[in-house]
Order: C-alpha cells, then structure tokens, then sequence
C-alpha cells in the first residue's frame, strides 16, 4: 500500500500495466521526455524506454488516428490528450473510428485502447483547458467514457479500461489531481467498468454524481445530514454504459433524485440520467426529478470559473428543495 | 533509387511502359516475370469486369451507391502486388484492384457495396482494414499499423491508399509528419484521378505535384504514371523494401484518372469536357498491359474476350447470392458495438424483436 | 408562390438571399461549378460569380474556419458540409470559435455565419452519410441549431439564419429533400429561430418531433385520431435555443409527454425535453414521459437501416402505450 | 525578391544584423529608418519589461498562467512592424511585442493574462483577433479574413502567427493548402522558437526547415533569423507588399528560441540543458539591436537602463489597476453567449443572483 493522490496512482498504474504486458505503450504531447505536464508518465520512458513511452509531435488527431492501428495491430496504446479542450481535434478519429471499428467489421477488428485526458474545471487555467466532456463522448454507440473520483478507483478502473477489448476513454477529474491522499494498494486489482459506486447510503433523496463532484457533493451531503436530511450518494463512475439498476434501485427507495454535474446543463449528461428515471422509477418519484449543473454558458476565464462551479453550498441548497418539495 | 533519380520538384514522373505497351525503360523494369504480369493483368481484368457489372446492376436497381474505379485498374493493382502476404493494406474507398490482389473475396467486396456490414469482415489472413469513408482519416491507422509492427520487431509494413481530394485534408499532413518523426515502415500511395468528385486536381492544391507534398514531412516523394503497371510496382516494390529495411515512409504518386462517375450517384458530364475523358481513354491501363503481353505471346484478343465474360458471369453469380443472402440479422445490428451487449442494448434489442414479432402476427 | 421541394427550396433561397445581400457568399465541397452534390447551390456560381460560390479543397476544418475568418471581416458565409457526418473534422473549429467568439472577446467581434449540411439517415447511403448531431451541437453555448421540416419552412428559418448576427447550424433532413412539393412564397419572409410550431392541435398527449420525423409522427398521429386519441403535435424547429413555452404549455393541457427523434437515445436530444419537462411541468404528468428514438447503435449500412428507423406504426405503438398508462 | 534568393531546400536562411548588432548584408537591409528602429526597439523593451513583470507577479500569486516572450521579441515586433493599420492580425498566443505593435494596450493584454474575458476585446481600429489557443486553428480565420478582403476589393492581407508545435497539426496544412489555392492575401509566419513545451524541433518533424513545408502547398516559403529585427522585418514586408499586390500568400520561418519557460507552470531545466539556453542568450535579439541603435549614435546603455526601469515601473501599475478591477460582473459571463439572451440564460443567471444575494443576507 501507498499513499498515493490521483496524478500519481495513474503514473504507478501506467507503469505496473506497462511492467505486466508489453503490448502496453503510452504517448501524446510531452508524454515522453517531460513525463507529461501533470505528470502522469514521469519516468516512465527512462523505465521502459523511447519505443514504450514517447512524444508525439502535435495533432491529437493523429495520436488517436496511429493508437487505432497500433490496437488493430495487436498492442494496447495509451494515448495521451493533454486537456479535454484538444480533444476536438481527435474527434472525428474517435467517432468515426475508435467507436465503430468492431461494428464496422462486424467483429473482425476491435480496439483495446485508451485514450486519458485531464477533465473539467477547476485549476485556474487558460482557454479550452477546463472542458467537461460526458455528453459528446457518452452519446457515441461504442465508446466506453470513465471518470474516477478517487485514487483508489483510478487504479482500479485504468486497469480495467487497458484491459479491455474496447475503447475506453478516460477522463481524469485535473481539479483533484492533486487534492488529496489515499491508499492505493501496489498490487493488482481491478474496478468493473459500467458499475457505480454507493458512496453514502441514505433514504431521503438519491444524488448522482461523478469526478470531483463526489467530493463536493459528499461536504453538501454532510450538510445535509446535520439538518437530518440523509442522501443516498451514488458515484457514476461510468458515463457510457450507464449503471442503470444502481440508480434505479436508489430512486425507488428514495423516491426523489438529484443529478449533479459540472458540465453545461442542456443536452447535459444530466438530462440523460432524469430522462432514465422517468423511464423506469416514474412512479416512485415524490418530487420533480432535478439537475444541479453548470449554466449554459462557455466555462468562464479563471477570474470568473467559481460562479461556474457548485460549491457544497449550491449543492446542499438544491437538494433541499428537492427532498422538501 | 527511383526516389532519387526522379524529382517531383522538378516535374519528373517514373514510366516504364508507354501507352501502347512498349517498355520504354529496360533499365527500371521491375524484377517481375511475365507470368507474374499476367497474373497481376486477370486481376486487373475481374476489377474492371466486376466494376462493369456492378455498374449495370446499380442501374437496374439491385445494387445501392458504388464507386468504379475504371481506369485506376493499374496504380490499384500493381501498388497492392508489392505487398507481402503479412503486409497491412489500408483502403480509402477506390481500390477494388487492390482488394482483390490482397486476397479479398468479390462475394465480400459487393455485399459491402450493397449495403451490408459483413462486407467488411475479412478473413483472418488477410491483412486490410475496412474501406474508410472519412476522406484521410485512414492514413494514421497506417502509421499506427507500422509503428506496431516495428515496435513488436517484425518486417511488415503498412501501405495506405489516398485520392488527390483527401490529400487536402489535415489528416493527410499528420500522417505523413508522423511517419517521417517515427521512421514509421508505411507507404503512402495518393490515386491521383484528377478529380474529387466534381472538383478539379488543380482547385485541390497549389502544388504542381501531390508527390511534393512529401517535402512537408522531409520524407522521399515521387511521381509515377498510375497507369503504368510497371512503374506503379517498380515504385511501390522500392518503397516496400525500404521500410521493411528500416529506411522509413514513402510517398508515391500515381497519376491516373477515373474514366467513369464517382459514384452511381454522380453525373460527370457536369463538371468535365467529353474530350478529357477520350484522351484519358487512350492511355488506358488494361489495353497497355493486354498489349504488352500479346506482344510477349503470352495472350490473344480471343482469350482476353472470354476470361473478360467469364469474369462478368462470375460476378454475376456472386453477386445472385448475395441478393438472396444479403440482407442482415437484427440481432448483428446491435451485438457488435461492444464485446459484450450492455443491458441497455440488450433491452432495446429485445423490445425490437418484440415489436417485430407482434407485426407478424 | 411555387412548388418548390426542400432542396430546390434551398436552393432558391440561397439564390433569393445572394441577390439581396452581396456580403453573402456561399462555398464547400462541390458547392460551385457542379452545384452541390443534392443540387442545393446549383447556378449560384453562374449567376453570381465564383467568388460568391465557389469550391474548397476538401477540408471541412478550413472550411469553418475560413468562414470565421470572413464573417469578422464583414460577410455573411454559408458553408456547406456535404453530409453530416463530415462534421466531426469541422468540430474543433465550430466548437473552440465558433460557438466562443463573441463571448471570448465579450462582444467586440462576432459571427454571422450559416453551416449548411445534410442530416440523418433514410436515404440509402454510404457509411456516415446519416449522422443525427442534435446533441453533439445542441449542446454547445453559443451556437443556434436549426432543423427545417418543410420547404416553407426551409425559407422562412434559412433567410432567419442567414440574417443572424450570431452562428446558425442548419441541418437539412435529406430523407425529405425531395419528398414532397410545397408553395413557397417568392418575396421575403423569416421564421423566428428558437420557436416551436404547433402542426397539430390535441388535447391526449404532447408529441415533440422535427425534421423527417415529422412526416412520420403526423401520419402515426392520423392513425391515433382514428381511434380516437387526439395528439397534439409540435414540430421542435430549433434544437438550440429550445422553445420551453410551447412545449411546457401544450404538456400543461395534455399531461403527457412523449419525443420522438431518429438520433441515437441515450444522451440523445430526447433526453433534454424530458428533463425540461420534468422541471417545468412535472406536477402536471400523468404518465411517464417517453422517448421514441434511434437505437444505441451507429446507424446500419442502408440493408439494414430501415430496422433503425421509426415508421409510424412504432410511434403510434409507442404513443399509444404513454396514453393508455 | 527574398523569397527567390533564400530557397529553404538549400537550407539557406536570411539575415541582415549579426549577433553583435552589425549589417552583414547592405543589400538586403530594408527601408527602414534608424528613427523607426528605435521605435521597434522600444517595443521590443517593453514586451521584455512586461514579460519579465509578469513572471515576478506570477510568482507572487497574483498573476495566472502566463507565456512569456524573451528571446522572440525581434520576430513579434518586426513582424508586427510590417503590417499597415488595416491589415489584420492573427495570433497564437506567444506574441507580446506584436499585438504592443498592433496597438493593444497592456492594460488589455494583462488583463487577459490575468484571467478575464474583457482582455480580449480589443478597440475597434485594432484588428487583431483574440488569441487562439487551440494550436494552429487560428490559420483558417487570418485565410478567411484575406479571404474577405479580397472579395471586398479591399488591399488589406492578414497575418497568421504560429509556432513550430503548430505546423504538425492539420489545420496548418489546410490553411497554407486553402491560401494557396485562393491566392489569399495571407502572410504565415512560424516563430520557431525550437520547442513545443518539451518536445523539441526536430521531434515535430523530420523537415529539415519548417519553411519548407509551403512546398506542399505550392506556395513560397523562405527562412530567417527570427532574432534578427531586419531580416524578419524584410522578409514580413516582401510578403506583406506580394499578397497586397495579388501574388498570394507566404510561409515565414522566423528561426528563434524561448529562452524562458513555456509557460509559468513549466520547467524547462527538465528537458533541456543550460549550454544551449546560454548559446542562445549570446543571439538575444534585444541586445543585438541595441548595440546597433548604440553604434548609430541614437542610443546609450543609460537611457536603456532608464526606459527598460520605467517601462517595469508601467507594467507594475498598469497590473496594480488590473488587480482591483479585473473580475468579472457575473452578468457579463452569460450576456455575450449570444446577441440576445435566450430565455434559459436568463433565467439561470437570475436564480444565480437571487442564490448570491441569499448567501450575502
Ligand atoms: C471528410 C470527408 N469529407 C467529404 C467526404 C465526401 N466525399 C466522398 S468522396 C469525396 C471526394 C474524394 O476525392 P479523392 O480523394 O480524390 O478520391 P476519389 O473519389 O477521386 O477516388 C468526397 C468529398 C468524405 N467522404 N469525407
Ligand atoms: C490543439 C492543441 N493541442 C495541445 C495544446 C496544448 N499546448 C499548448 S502550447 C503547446 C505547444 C505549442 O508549441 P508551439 O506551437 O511550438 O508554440 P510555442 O509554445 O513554442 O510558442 C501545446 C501542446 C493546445 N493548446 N492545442
Ligand atoms: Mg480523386
Ligand atoms: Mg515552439
């Protein structure tokens, strides 16, 4: 066991996969020399060497155009986006390609690759470096889209995302990057992909969340608690495929839901989750199912970004009005 | 080297064999016995038979949107030739020759074009990747394909086909910077066919040649004539061994010309003089190597009309089965977008087949 | 007045709007000498000259990008994306600028440009030739996503977008570029963007659709009202800003709420009305409110695509089942 | 004309001023007065006393992420020089001295560093976009705004920076391949500064020069000494006066080096080393002009010292305003979503506020 915050429980998983398999390479921008500008594969290229672990020049459509046919040719690439905000660029890679090639082929070709990147807001940074993804990833047939909220589930899913035989895109929460500490054990152990996490059991409302979120919403859930409000909180953990029966069962015992998310709020990922409920608990449900969210708006420059963020207050606050409805 | 005698800077475009299949350059004759050009010329022969009938088949409503690739038979079929058995082939969408030579079956090949996603299921041994509709975007599995390769210390490379169109996309720069930084065993072959759909090879490009755009890497480009059999393999064979010896990527220019519509879809007559299209059909790649051989005693006129029928009712037959088996299984629609169908899928899957069964009734 | 189809429509329009106003200027793949591979440019080059309508070199980024950069300079460019699903190299661009420059620079420069392209499926093409992007732009801040359902329509909201000093996505459901004849004014008239129209009146069920699929939810709606169910149906019109009023108004009266979109579901744009209506109405619900829509799957090669597809036997089943609930 | 006698192929560079501020080539010298040097020279000290301003504010946590210039500011200013007042300007985002040529104020400039949307709105009469830190995406909109120029019969061009990271990524492809087509008044200059963050040049590409790459695009492409004022400035105006006359578009190569961090949050001593930062430091672009203006009696070490104190004195004030006005109204991040607020903006924004004033009560 060590005690390990995010950004280095995913260079310790990188390198025990990297140790474990060969077919294992990692590469983007910077990821080589520097180690990555988080950090994220330091040391890993003097360990494995230049042919494992490398720079890349710069075009995100490339990285992921190239991680295609290394999968397709028998390794399981790694790619390296640097922020979410250059994700775009590698779109049309990841749509038309890295989330249909085993359709397309009707199951000849398949992709065991991952592809990591920095997620959300939060770390005062310029332009396009605080994007939140969910909706534009999730909704695509194939992929499969992971947020970890802590560094124990980042070993645990990263593992599972390069060990499985589909694309997975792993999106890492660069608020909490360097928020805190937690045991991750040296071994090997891996964390289901597509299964949520109960994180507070509770009666009054179910509240579903993900990434740095969790904790935010878990300080609201405090809160609450102190006010006798006890809300059940589920991490998400997974955007694509969603863990349906975890939040089912929750919003039926509960009988009221709460979405909670960074993301902008319409065609949010967040409606995806209360048109679910409506689907299949819409009867259970005691008031209007509702979602806390960013506003509609690009994610605001450093000196305006906390009007954008829920902070534990905004959160609790909606709650509230939910379980009081 | 053929990279270095023949500079696309300089306007210098490899040819072997003329337009009337005469070698006009014994000195670059490809090490290519002329068995082996027959070969490659019955290949080329199906493609244009199986083009012509699908053509027909099209416009008689039983076929859906197909792409002919009359007149590119040659720069197809000869690039494909170079390749070893364990060599990556990775298609734009034009390059039936290709196919074919790098063992694809025609049974496969027309259930894609008619509309069916096992067409792109290949056999085990047969290393191309599915036909990519997003113009460029293939290029970079190319390089990823090589870079595998190398990287596991094996000798196969990656050849990946372009249209003078998909040489103006941003994908196309990537992959050929890419393969020059990583030394990547790939070839890069652009079918130039003078068009892109309705757009000229002259509104594609400032550049006098596309084989110039190799400069932009810092990796070797050339211009050969695409309809030269000979050239095309001569280029291609070159390029191969040099990535297979650790040499890097090439850049090869085929300049060819479509004879025929971009698609079922498209009427050229808009966008193109009659006269073009008579001259190009002069320089036609089959009548040159159909020439050639006869020359060499190897063919006649006689056996060049029957296998050319023969080829036309084999594709005929192919494509009969097809029509009768072609159509998908609804359970495949959904069991492939992942190795295992999440519940969601399986849901949606189920109440389809409900809702099938309840109309039946 | 003429009967016009949806893409000669277009092209009228176009035509109409280059006469009146010569900073439009029209370009894209094909767009010029042969007039678009639909025919929706066809004899613009001829009459106004190549460099109002012109064609690119195949790069759809360069293509919204040049658009940004002529629209800062004074004109208002139409581009033209040849199918939908020839976006996503685009994304990058319509994403990071063009939904951004007026915010970014807070007002001083903005976008008065028009993206033109083809959408969904049910025309029997090749792969990625039927792409639905309701949610993939719906979702982004900034942009206006339009989708006609008719030739009238067609004009009314293309002349809106084309006069719009901020940037309009306008998808055209190809399925119906020539499905059907409609008299279309020849002088001048807009549609507001960001209203919903109510094309039939009900008092069982609110029904929210658009483009193709409001031919089809129409005709489900004829079946429904022979057995007595009378739908009120509501042609969305604009996928981004969304017209809340009419549709919480009209589920106000009905109680029911069903969407019906050919867009893949989860995440998918039916999730969004869902979630509004939930918020703004869910004390009025008598039913869960449902989606009828794409599965999650890409969209099958044209043999197996009608199976993808909602005729309107399915969306009557399916309405029918939210009135019986 | 420049472009014809430096060919990037040869590898041939242009330079005017050596390292120790001396004309090595009279001919080539541009028509540029000593009084107007001075003039560039002051900008260049203000970019240099801004830029080392923000790194000790930056430092002391008042001042964000912030990309500094040292060492480039020969190639900004020069370039920047070269443009005419209607002209536009198209920025990466390393480019101080320039958008200080162009005419924004460092009030505006700072507060964009500092985090505040307001510092990239820039006054009318300065046409200059906001910078563009998606790499290289910004070439398209200086090909659409030449584009627009053009078609309006207007003589302006528009000038595209981006750096050497920047020519690997498509839209860089695409946008010289587009100019080139168009014969857009379009200028692109490269600031090769020899680093993408970390990765190094010759890591981007295997290019011998960046310069070079126009060859794909057909156009004329010429490298300089980026740390030469008078070469960058002669060779920004040729293609200034080439595109204004209707020859088209130019690809420039201004060779130069970051001789500090990419940006405040990176350390470069982890991937390169100290004897290159020192043989670069001896190329200063700064001090090579100085000595010039010094030996041309128009300058002195004392007034250089006192300007460079106050222009550092300005900065500090100019910041020392930013910090007490520079956040933002809460109205302002939803107003400039679109012209008009649609109505959820709207009503978000109000529940926003009544959820700030409940929490001031
Ligand atoms: C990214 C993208 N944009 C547009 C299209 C539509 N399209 C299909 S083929 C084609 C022209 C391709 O020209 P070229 O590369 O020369 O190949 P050719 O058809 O001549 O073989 C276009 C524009 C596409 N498939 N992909
Ligand atoms: C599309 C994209 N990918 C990645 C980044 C992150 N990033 C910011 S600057 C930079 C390096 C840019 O290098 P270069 O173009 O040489 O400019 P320089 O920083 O040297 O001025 C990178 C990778 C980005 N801004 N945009
Ligand atoms: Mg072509
Ligand atoms: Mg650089």
């Amino acid at each position: 066991m060590a005690l390990l915050n995010l950004i280095s429980t995913i260079n310790h998983t990188l390198d025990y996969e990297m140790g474990r398999d060969d077919r294992v390479v990692v590469f983007g921008e910077d990821v080589g020399v520097e180690g990555g500008v988080f950090r994220a594969t330091v040391g890993l290229q003097e360990k494995y060497g230049a042919d494992r672990c490398f720079d890349t020049p710069l075009a995100e459509g490339a990285i992921v155009g190239m991680a295609v046919g290394m999968a397709i040719n028998g390794l399981r690439p790694v790619a390296e986006i640097q922020f979410s905000g250059f994700m775009y660029p590698a779109y049309n890679q990841i749509v038309s390609h890295v989330a249909r090639m085993r359709n397309r082929t009707r199951g000849r070709l398949h992709l065991p690759l991952v592809i990591r990147m920095p997620h959300g807001g939060g770390i005062r940074a310029l332009e396009h470096h605080s994007e939140s993804l969910e909706t534009i990833l999730g909704h695509i047939p194939g992929l499969k889209v992971v947020v970890p909220s802590t560094p124990y589930d980042a070993k645990g899913l990263l593992l599972s995302a390069i060990r499985d035989d589909d694309p997975v895109i792993f999106l890492e929460p660069s608020k909490i990057y360097r928020a805190f500490r937690q045991e991750v054990p040296e071994g090997d152990y891996t964390i289901p992909i597509g299964k949520a996490k109960v994180v507070q059991e509770g009666e009054a409302v179910t509240v579903v969340t993900w990434g740095a979120y969790v904790h935010e919403t878990l300080k609201a859930a405090e809160q609450l608690a102190n006010e006798g409000i006890d809300a059940e909180v589920i991490d998400l953990r997974t955007i694509s495929p969603i863990d349906r029966d975890t939040i089912i069962k929750s919003v039926k015992k509960t009988g009221r839901f709460v979405v909670v998310h960074e993301a902008m709020k319409t065609y949010g990922p967040g409606a995806e989750l209360i048109a679910l409920v409506n689907e299949k608990a819409f009867l259970y449900l005691e008031a209007p199912p509702t979602r806390l969210t960013g506003f509609d708006i690009t994610i605001p420059l450093p000196r305006g970004e906390h009007h954008y963020f829920l902070d534990s207050d905004r959160i609790a606050a909606g709650i509230r009005k939910v379980v009081n409805f | 080297m053929l990279i270095e005698r023949f500079d696309p800077l300089k306007g210098e475009m490899l040819r072997i064999m003329d337009e009337e299949g005469q070698i006009i350059a014994p000195d670059l004759k490809p090490d290519l016995s002329d068995e082996r050009v027959l070969e490659l010329y019955k290949v080329m022969l199906l493609t244009r038979a199986a083009d012509t009938k699908a053509l027909q088949l099209q416009r008689q409503g039983r076929m859906l949107t197909y792409a002919p690739n009359t007149g590119q038979e040659a720069a197809q079929t000869a690039s494909a030739a170079a390749l070893g058995e364990n060599d990556w082939l990775v298609p734009a969408f034009r390059e039936l020759g290709a196919w074919l030579m790098k063992g694809v079956s025609l049974e496969t090949i027309y259930l894609y074009w008619y509309g069916n996603e096992w067409g792109s299921h290949f056999p085990e041994n047969v290393r191309m990747l599915p036909i990519s509709i997003p113009i460029g975007s293939q290029l970079n599995h190319a390089v990823g394909l090589a870079m595998a390769s190398k990287y596991k210390g094996e000798r196969d490379v990656a050849l990946g086909y372009v249209g003078d169109g998909g040489t103006s996309i941003g994908d196309f720069s990537e992959a050929l910077n890419f393969a020059g930084v990583f030394d990547a065993p790939v070839i890069f072959v652009i079918q130039n066919n003078q068009y892109a759909i309705s757009v000229k090879r002259q509104i594609q490009t400032r550049a006098a040649t596309l084989a110039q755009k190799a400069v932009a890497a810092g990796i070797p480009g050339i211009l050969v004539d695409g309809n030269d059999l000979l050239a095309v393999y001569a280029a291609v064979s070159e390029a191969v061994e040099r990535a297979r010896a650790g040499q890097g990527p090439t850049l090869i220019e085929a300049y060819t010309y479509r004879l025929g519509a971009h698609t079922t879809s498209d009427d050229p007559t808009k966008y193109r003089e009659d006269n073009e299209v008579v001259e190009w059909r002069a320089k036609d790649p089959v009548k040159r190597v159909k020439q050639y051989l006869i020359a060499q005693g190897l063919w006649s006129e006689e056996q060049d009309a029957a296998q050319s029928t023969e080829y036309e009712e084999y594709a005929l037959e192919v494509f009969r089965k097809i029509e009768e088996t072609g159509d998908p299984q609804v359970e495949d629609l959904f069991k492939y977008t992942y190795k295992e169908m999440p519940e969601h899928l399986e849901e949606q899957l189920s109440e389809y087949l409900q809702y099938l069964e309840g109309k039946v009734k």
